[in-house]
C-alpha cells in the first residue's frame, strides 16, 4: 500500500524532472508590425494575476477556519496543493487546451507549440481595443482560474479525503473538465462563446463548474462521521474573516482583470464587484437578523462570497444598481439553499454547491434582466442583429448553465469513481477520527495548544 | 486541608475571583475547561452555524483549584456560591467538588502542611 | 425588543431589495471629444481601490488582536459590516451627496443624476493633468475611504456597543458627518478646498474626524465594566501585527493613490509614505525602550500608525526629509496623548484619538513647516498669488482642522444620543461580560480552544 | 546595564530627531527635455513596491508560525524592525550608497545629493527602453529589498538573540553588507554588473548573501538551548502557511517588478516565477512523499520558497520550460541540504541557509543551462560580442557567487563579533527560557491562551 | 463518592462520551492536557519537520473529570474502559484515576452531597 | 498511592520533566493553568502596554499530575523542589498539592492498582 502510494509520487517526480527534456525551444513569436504596447493595461493584468493569486491564501484561510482543529492544516493544503499541482499542469499543457485552436470537435483545443508555454516569447495580443499585451500576462492570469476551481470543490468534502486521492483528482478534474470548459466559453472558437453565452469572468466555468461538481463529490463519498449528530464547530472564524477579506480584495482582480485591458470595461467590471460584494454581505446579515435575531460573522463572510459569485457572470454588462439587486438576490437562494440542505441532511460541508453553485447559477440567469442599455443597443446588435432581446439573451444563458451542469456532474462523477477504485479517496475512519494533520501529514496545526 | 475544585461560567470568574479575595482568598489556580451538564446546560448556549442553530457538544467552562485550611472551607463555598450564580441560579451555573489534601508544599520555601497554603 | 429589532431589519432589507426599482437608468455619459484614457493612471487606481481595501481586514485584525477573546469577532464585525453598509449607501447616495455641485449653502453635494452611480458609465475626467480615467474608479476609490473612516471609531467603543446600534450609527455617521466632510475638503466647489487647505489623503476628513468622533463616543458610552482596574490583555497580537502590516501596504494606495494618476506625484506621496512610516515605528519603540527599557510589537505596530496617519494630509507636498521629521513627531506625541489618557482614566480602548485624532491633527498642523520649496514657488503663487507664506498657510490649515473638529464632534454627540435612545448603543451588563461574539453574533472566535 | 542601553536608544532616537535639520533642500532635478513618462511602467512599479513590502509581513509570519509559542513575537519583531531600522537608513544614505557614482575603487556608490531622497524630486529616468518612471519609484522599490534581506537571515538565529543586538546587527549589515553588494550588481558602475553577471532580481545581492550570513551566524551564536534533544515544534503552522502565500504574492512584485517596465521581460519574469513556485512546491511534498509517505504543509511552503529563490536570479533569462527544472533542483538540493544539516548538527533554526542560501547559489549557477535562446543570438552578442557561450557565463556566474559569499560571510563574522563584544547579540539563559515575547518585549503572543 | 479522572487519546474522545451518555453519565467535565506514558507513547505519533522525524516531548491528550456516587463508579469506568481503546488496546490510550470526593455541590440549588451531582 | 500536583512556572518545565525522567519518573500529565499566588506572583511578571505597565490578573503557568506509589512520592516531591526553583527560590516558585489516590487503572490492559500506574 505504502509502496504503490510511493511509486505513484515516483512516477510523478520523474515526470516533473523529465518535462525540460521534451521542450520545444522557445521560439520567438514575431511581434508584428502593428503591436501597440499598452503598458497601462499590462501593469493592471500583473496586478490582477496578483491579485487572483491572493485569493487561493484567501480560500484556504476561508475553509480552514471552519473546519475541526484536527483538520486544519489538511483544509490549507487543498488549496495550496491546487497551486502547485495545477500551477504545473497549467503551464506544461493547461493553456495549449484551453486557448488553442478547437480540436476534436472542439471539446478542447490544442497547440502544441504552446506546450511548456513555449511559444509565447515575444507574442503580443490585443485582447481589448487598443489593450496590447503579452500573451503570457494573459496565461498566467488564466492559469490562476485554472488554480482556483478545483480547490473551491475542496470544501465539499472536506475533513474526510485522503491528500493522494485529491491530488489526483484535481489534476484529472483540470485536464478533463476545466480545460474542455474554459475552451468552450472563452476561446474564441468556443461553441458556447460562440453561441453568444455570456460569462465575464467565470460564472458557468468556475462557480457552477466547481459547485455541481461538489454537489456531486458530496453526495458520492458521503457525509463525515458523526455528521449531522455531533456539532463540527469552526474551529478559527478570525481566520474565516481574513479569508472572506483577502477574497473580496482578490476578486478585483478576478473580475475587473477579465475585461483584459486598463479602461472602461475594466472600470465598470469593479465598480459592480464592489457593490454586488457590499449588498450580498449586507442582504445575509439582513436574513439572520430576521430568522435568528441575530447577525453572524460567518454570515456576513458568506453574503460576501455570495455577492461576488452571482456578479461574477454579470461583471461585463449590469449596471451598479443591477449588481445591487443581484447581490440581494444571491445572498437569498444561497441562505435558503443552505437551509434545505441541511433538511435533506447531504453533507456539503463548507456549501461549495449553497454558495458557488447556486449564486453562480442565479448570477448567469438573472443578469440578463439587469443589463444596461447600452449593451442592448450597441454590444447586442452587434452580435445578434437587430431584435435580440431579454428573452433571446435567457435562452442563451441557459443552454450554457445546462451544459455546465451536465458535463461537469457527469465527467466528476467518473472521476469519482476511477480515484475511488485506484488510489482511494474516502478517508478510512482511523485517520478520520485522528485528522488530516495529523494522519496526512505528520503535523500539527496549532502547536501553541500544546506546552512546548 | 482541602482542595475546592469549582467548575463556573466562564463569565462570572471575574466576580468569582473577586467575591474570593473579598474573602481573603488570594491563592487560587485557574484552568480553561468545557462541559456537559444537565439538559445539554441552560438557557442562550447555542450558536449560530449558517441559518441553522447548533448546540455545541462541549460548553467553554473554567475550572478553579483552591487549596485551603478547614477553617476556610465554608468561607470559600459561600464566596463562590454567592457569586457563581446567575440571577437566582441557572442550569450551568456549576458545580464544587471538595477532596481530602493530604499534604501541601510550597516550592520557594520547601514549607509543608497548613502554613504552606 | 426582539420584534422591534426584527422590524428594524426588515425595513433595511426591504429598502435594499426596492432599490433597484427607483434606478435612473443608466444614461451613458457621452466622452467628450477630448479623452485621452491614460490606461496607465487607470491601472493604478484600481490597484490603490483594492489596496485600500485590503486596509479594511488589516484594521479588522489590528482592532481584534488587540481585545479580548470574548469580543474577538464583534471587532472585526465593526469593520467588516461597514464594508457592507457603507459599501451599498456609498453606491446609493454616498458619491452623489460628496462629489455633487454644492447644494444647501455648501453643506454637501448632490447629484441625482449620479445616485446609485447610474451616471458614470461612459464618464471620463481628468483627475491631474493628462490622467484620464473613469469616473466610476474614482468613485470606487473614493468610496473605500467612506467604508474605512467609520470603522476606524469602532476602536473607541470596543467590547462594549451593541450590534444593532452600531450600524445604525455608522450608517447615520457617514451620512451627515463623512459625507459633507468630504464634499468641504475635496469636492472642486467644497470651501475647505477652495480656501486652500492641504489635505492630500484625509487628515481632517478621515483621521481627524474619525479621531474626534471616537473620542466623543468613548466619553459619552463610558468604560467597560472593569476598566481600568482588571486588565484587559490583547487576546492575539500576531493578529494585531499582521494588520498593521496589511494597514502599511494598503496605505500606498490610500495616499499615493490620492495622487488620482501615476505621475511624479505618486511617486512623491508613496515615498514619504514609505519614509515617514518607518521612522514612525521607530521612533515609537525608541520612546518605549527609553522609558521602560523594553521595545513592544504593539508599539512597533503603533508607530507604524501614527507615521502613517501623520504623513496623510502631507504627502502632496512635503520632502522625504520632512516625512522623517513628521513621522518622528508623531509617534512622540500620540505616545503622550496615550500616556495623558491614561491619566485622565477614560477608556478610548484601542487609542483611536489618541493615535488617529492626534496624529491627524498632528499631521495637518505641522506639514506647513516640512513643504517642498517648489511648492511655495509654484503652485502656492498660482493659487494665492505671491506672498503666500508658511503662517498663512498655517491659518487655513489650523481653520480646516477646527471647522472638522467642532463639526465631527457636535454632530456625533447627537449622533450617539439618537442611537443610545432609540435601538441602544452600550451593551448591557449580562451581555457585555458573556463576551460579544456569543452574545450578539451566537458565535466563537476560537473555537480551537474547546475540544472538538 | 539598563543605561547603557537606554543611552544608546537615546542616541538613535536624537539621530532621527535631528536628521532633518541637515537636510539638503529638495532641489527639483530638472526634467529633461525627452522625459516620455509611461504611467503604466510607473503603475506597476508602484504596484510592485506594495507587493515587496507585503512580503515583510509574510516572512513575518512564515518565520513565527515556526518557532515556540514563548517566541512569537519575538520573531515577528525581527521582520517588522527591519521594516523600520533599513527603512529609515535606506532614505537617509542606503540609496545614495548603492546607486550613487562608484567611490571607494568601486567599493559602494555615494551621492550626497542624494541623501535623505533629496534630489529626487522631480527626477525621471528611463530604466528600460520607454520606460520612464519617476526615480523616488525606483528608490523605494530597491529599499524594500534592502529591508527584506537582513529579514531572512534573523531566521537562522531565531528564539535566542536580544532585540538590542539584532537591531545594531541589521542596522550595520546594511551598511557594510548589502549596501555595497547592491551596488557592485546593480548600479550600472558595478564591478559585477560590468562583469555580466545575471542577477535579475537578487539572487547573490538577496538570497545568497542573507543565506550565508545566516549560516556564519547560526554557527557563531550557536545552538538553542536544548537543540537538538527537545523537539522544538512549530506554534502554528497555519500562520507559516499564510506567509508562504503571501510570499509568493510578494514575489510578483520582487521579479517581475525587477523589470523596472511594464513590457515583455517583465511578463516573462512574473511567468518563470510562477511556474517555478508551483514546481518546487509540486517536487518538494514529492520527495516528501518518497521519502517519508507522507507530504507536509511545511514542505509545501519550503518548496515554494526553494523555487522562488531560485527563478530569483534567473528571471529575467530562462524559459518557462527552464522554471520547471529549476524549481524542481532547487527543491531537491534545499531539501537535501537540510537532511545534511540535520546531521552537522548545527543549528540553522528556520534554515535560511539550506532554502535561501543553497537555492540561491543554485539559481545563480544552474540559470546558465536554461537560458533562452534568443538571449544567446541577441543580448549576449550586444554585451560580450560574438562567441559568448555557456562556459562563458557560467564562470561570470561562479565569479559572482564566490565573490558574494566570501564578502558576506567574512564581513558578517566581524560584525557578529563586534555586537556580541558591545551590546550583546546572544541571549542569556533565563531570558531565552522565558521566551522572548516576555522577558525582551514584555508582552504575551496569544493572550487567548489565558483566560481573561 | 468519587472523582474519576481518565486521560484518553484524543480521537476517543467522541467514543467516550457517547459511552458514558449510553450508560446515563450525562454530567462531564472535558479539559485539554498533554502526557508522557511509557515508551513515549505508542505508534504512529511521530511528527514530520523538514525530512525529519520529530517525536513531541508532550502528546495531547485529553482529560475526563467524572463526580459519581458510589453506585455508578464501575459503570463509569467500564464505559471508558470500552470505549477509550484503541483495537484491543495500544501504548497511550492512557488512564484511569480515582479519587475520594468529600462534598460535592450544585451551584445553582445549593444542595449538597449524592443528589447534587 | 497517592497523586501529586505540582503548579510551576511554565520556563521550568522542561528542567522538571528533564528532572524527573533522572528519577525515572516517566508518566506524567502536563495541562496548561493560570494561577493567582501572593503578592501577585513574583518580580518581572508585568507587561507593557502602549506605554503603561500591566499586571495581568492570572498568571500563566503549568500543572503537573503524577500519580505514584507511596514509595516514589517522596522521591518525585525532591526532583521537583530541586528542579522547579529559580535560584534559591522566588515568588511563583508554585506549590505541590498531594492527594490520596484510591485506584489507578491502565486502560490498554485494564490492570488495576500499584502496577497500573
Ligand atoms: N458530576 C459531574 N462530574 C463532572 N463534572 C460535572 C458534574 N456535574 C457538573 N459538572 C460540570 O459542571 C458544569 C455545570 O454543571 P450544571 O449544568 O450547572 O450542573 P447541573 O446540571 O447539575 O446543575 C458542567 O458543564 C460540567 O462541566
Ligand atoms: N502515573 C501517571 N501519572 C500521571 N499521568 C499518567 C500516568 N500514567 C499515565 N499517565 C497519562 O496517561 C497517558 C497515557 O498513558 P499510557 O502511555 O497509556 O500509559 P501506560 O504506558 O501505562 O500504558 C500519558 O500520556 C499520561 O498523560
Ligand atoms: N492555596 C492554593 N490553591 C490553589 N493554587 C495555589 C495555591 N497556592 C498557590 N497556588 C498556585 O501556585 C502558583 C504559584 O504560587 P506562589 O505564588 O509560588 O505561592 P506562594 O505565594 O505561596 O509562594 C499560583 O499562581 C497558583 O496557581
Amino acid at each position: 500500500m505504502r509502496l504503490r502510494s510511493r511509486s505513484l509520487w515516483l512516477l510523478l517526480v520523474l515526470m516533473v524532472l523529465l518535462l525540460p527534456a521534451g521542450l520545444a525551444l522557445g521560439a520567438e513569436g514575431p511581434a508584428g508590425g502593428t503591436v501597440k504596447p499598452d503598458s497601462g493595461a499590462e501593469a493592471w493584468m500583473l496586478t490582477s494575476t496578483a491579485l487572483v493569486l491572493l485569493m487561493v491564501p484567501g480560500l484556504a484561510l476561508f475553509y480552514a477556519g471552519l473546519v475541526r482543529t484536527k483538520n486544519v492544516l489538511g483544509t490549507m493544503m487543498h488549496s495550496f496543493s491546487a497551486m502547485a499541482i495545477i500551477g504545473v499542469l497549467w503551464a506544461i499543457c493547461g493553456y495549449a487546451m484551453s486557448f488553442g485552436p478547437s480540436v476534436l470537435h472542439g471539446w478542447c483545443g490544442w497547440d502544441s507549440s504552446r506546450l511548456f508555454l513555449s511559444g509565447l516569447d515575444g507574442s503580443w495580443k490585443e485582447y481589448a481595443p487598443g489593450a496590447w499585451i503579452p500573451e503570457y500576462v494573459y496565461a498566467m492570469f488564466q492559469g490562476k482560474f485554472a488554480i482556483i476551481t478545483p480547490a473551491l470543490i475542496a470544501g465539499a468534502f472536506a475533513e474526510r479525503v485522503t491528500f493522494r486521492g485529491y491530488c489526483l483528482f484535481i489534476a484529472l478534474w483540470t485536464l478533463v473538465v476545466y480545460n474542455p470548459l474554459c475552451h468552450w466559453v472563452w476561446a474564441s472558437d468556443g461553441f458556447l462563446n460562440r453561441l453568444g453565452a455570456l460569462d465575464f469572468a467565470g460564472g458557468t466555468v468556475v462557480h457552477i463548474s466547481s459547485g455541481i461538481s461538489a454537489l456531486v463529490a458530496a453526495l458520492y463519498l458521503g457525509r463525515r462521521r458523526g455528521y449531522p449528530s455531533t456539532a463540527m464547530s469552526p474551529n478559527n472564524l478570525v481566520l474565516t474573516m481574513l479569508g472572506a477579506g483577502l477574497l473580496w480584495v482578490g476578486w478585483f482582480g478576478f473580475n475587473a482583470g477579465s475585461a483584459v485591458a486598463s479602461n472602461m470595461d475594466t472600470a465598470r467590471a469593479l465598480t459592480v464587484t464592489q457593490v454586488a460584494a457590499a449588498t450580498g454581505a449586507l442582504a445575509w446579515i439582513a436574513i439572520e437578523a430576521l430568522h435568528h435575531g441575530k447577525a453572524t460573522s460567518l454570515g456576513l463572510a458568506s453574503g460576501i462570497l455570495a455577492g461576488l459569485v452571482v456578479i461574477t457572470p454579470a461583471a461585463g454588462v449590469v449596471t451598479p444598481a443591477g449588481a445591487i439587486a443581484l447581490g440581494t438576490i444571491a445572498s437569498c437562494v444561497s441562505y435558503g439553499a443552505i437551509l434545505l440542505k441541511n433538511k435533506l441532511g447531504y453533507d456539503d460541508s463548507l456549501d461549495v454547491f449553497g454558495v458557488h453553485g447556486v449564486s453562480g447559477m442565479t448570477g448567469a440567469i438573472c443578469l440578463t434582466f439587469f443589463i444596461r442599455q447600452a449593451w442592448w443597443t450597441q454590444e447586442a446588435v452587434a452580435l445578434h442583429g437587430q431584435g435580440w432581446n431579454v428573452w433571446h439573451q435567457l435562452g442563451v444563458q441557459a443552454t450554457a448553465v445546462a451544459v455546465t451542469v451536465v458535463y461537469a456532474s457527469v465527467v466528476s462523477l467518473i472521476l469519482l469513481v476511477v480515484v475511488q477504485k485506484t488510489v482511494g479517496f474516502r478517508l478510512d475512519e482511523a485517520r478520520e477520527r485522528a485528522g488530516m494533520d495529523h494522519s496526512l501529514h505528520g503535523e500539527n496545526g496549532y502547536g501553541l495548544l500544546n506546552l512546548n | 486541608m482541602k482542595l475546592i475544585t469549582a467548575i463556573i461560567q466562564p463569565d462570572k470568574l471575574d466576580d468569582v475571583r473577586e467575591a474570593l479575595i473579598a474573602a481573603e482568598i488570594t491563592r487560587i489556580t485557574v484552568s480553561r475547561c468545557t462541559g456537559h451538564g444537565r439538559a445539554q446546560g441552560g438557557v442562550d448556549t447555542e450558536e449560530l452555524y449558517r441559518g441553522q442553530t447548533v448546540m455545541p457538544n462541549l460548553l467553554p467552562k473554567v475550572r478553579l483549584d483552591i487549596a485551603c485550611n478547614e477553617a476556610f472551607v465554608e468561607i470559600t463555598i459561600a464566596a463562590i456560591l454567592k457569586a457563581a450564580k446567575h440571577g437566582g441560579g441557572e442550569v450551568g451555573d456549576g458545580k464544587i467538588f471538595i477532596t481530602p489534601l493530604e499534604e501541601c508544599i510550597r516550592i520557594r520555601t520547601e514549607e509543608r502542611g497548613g502554613q504552606a497554603i
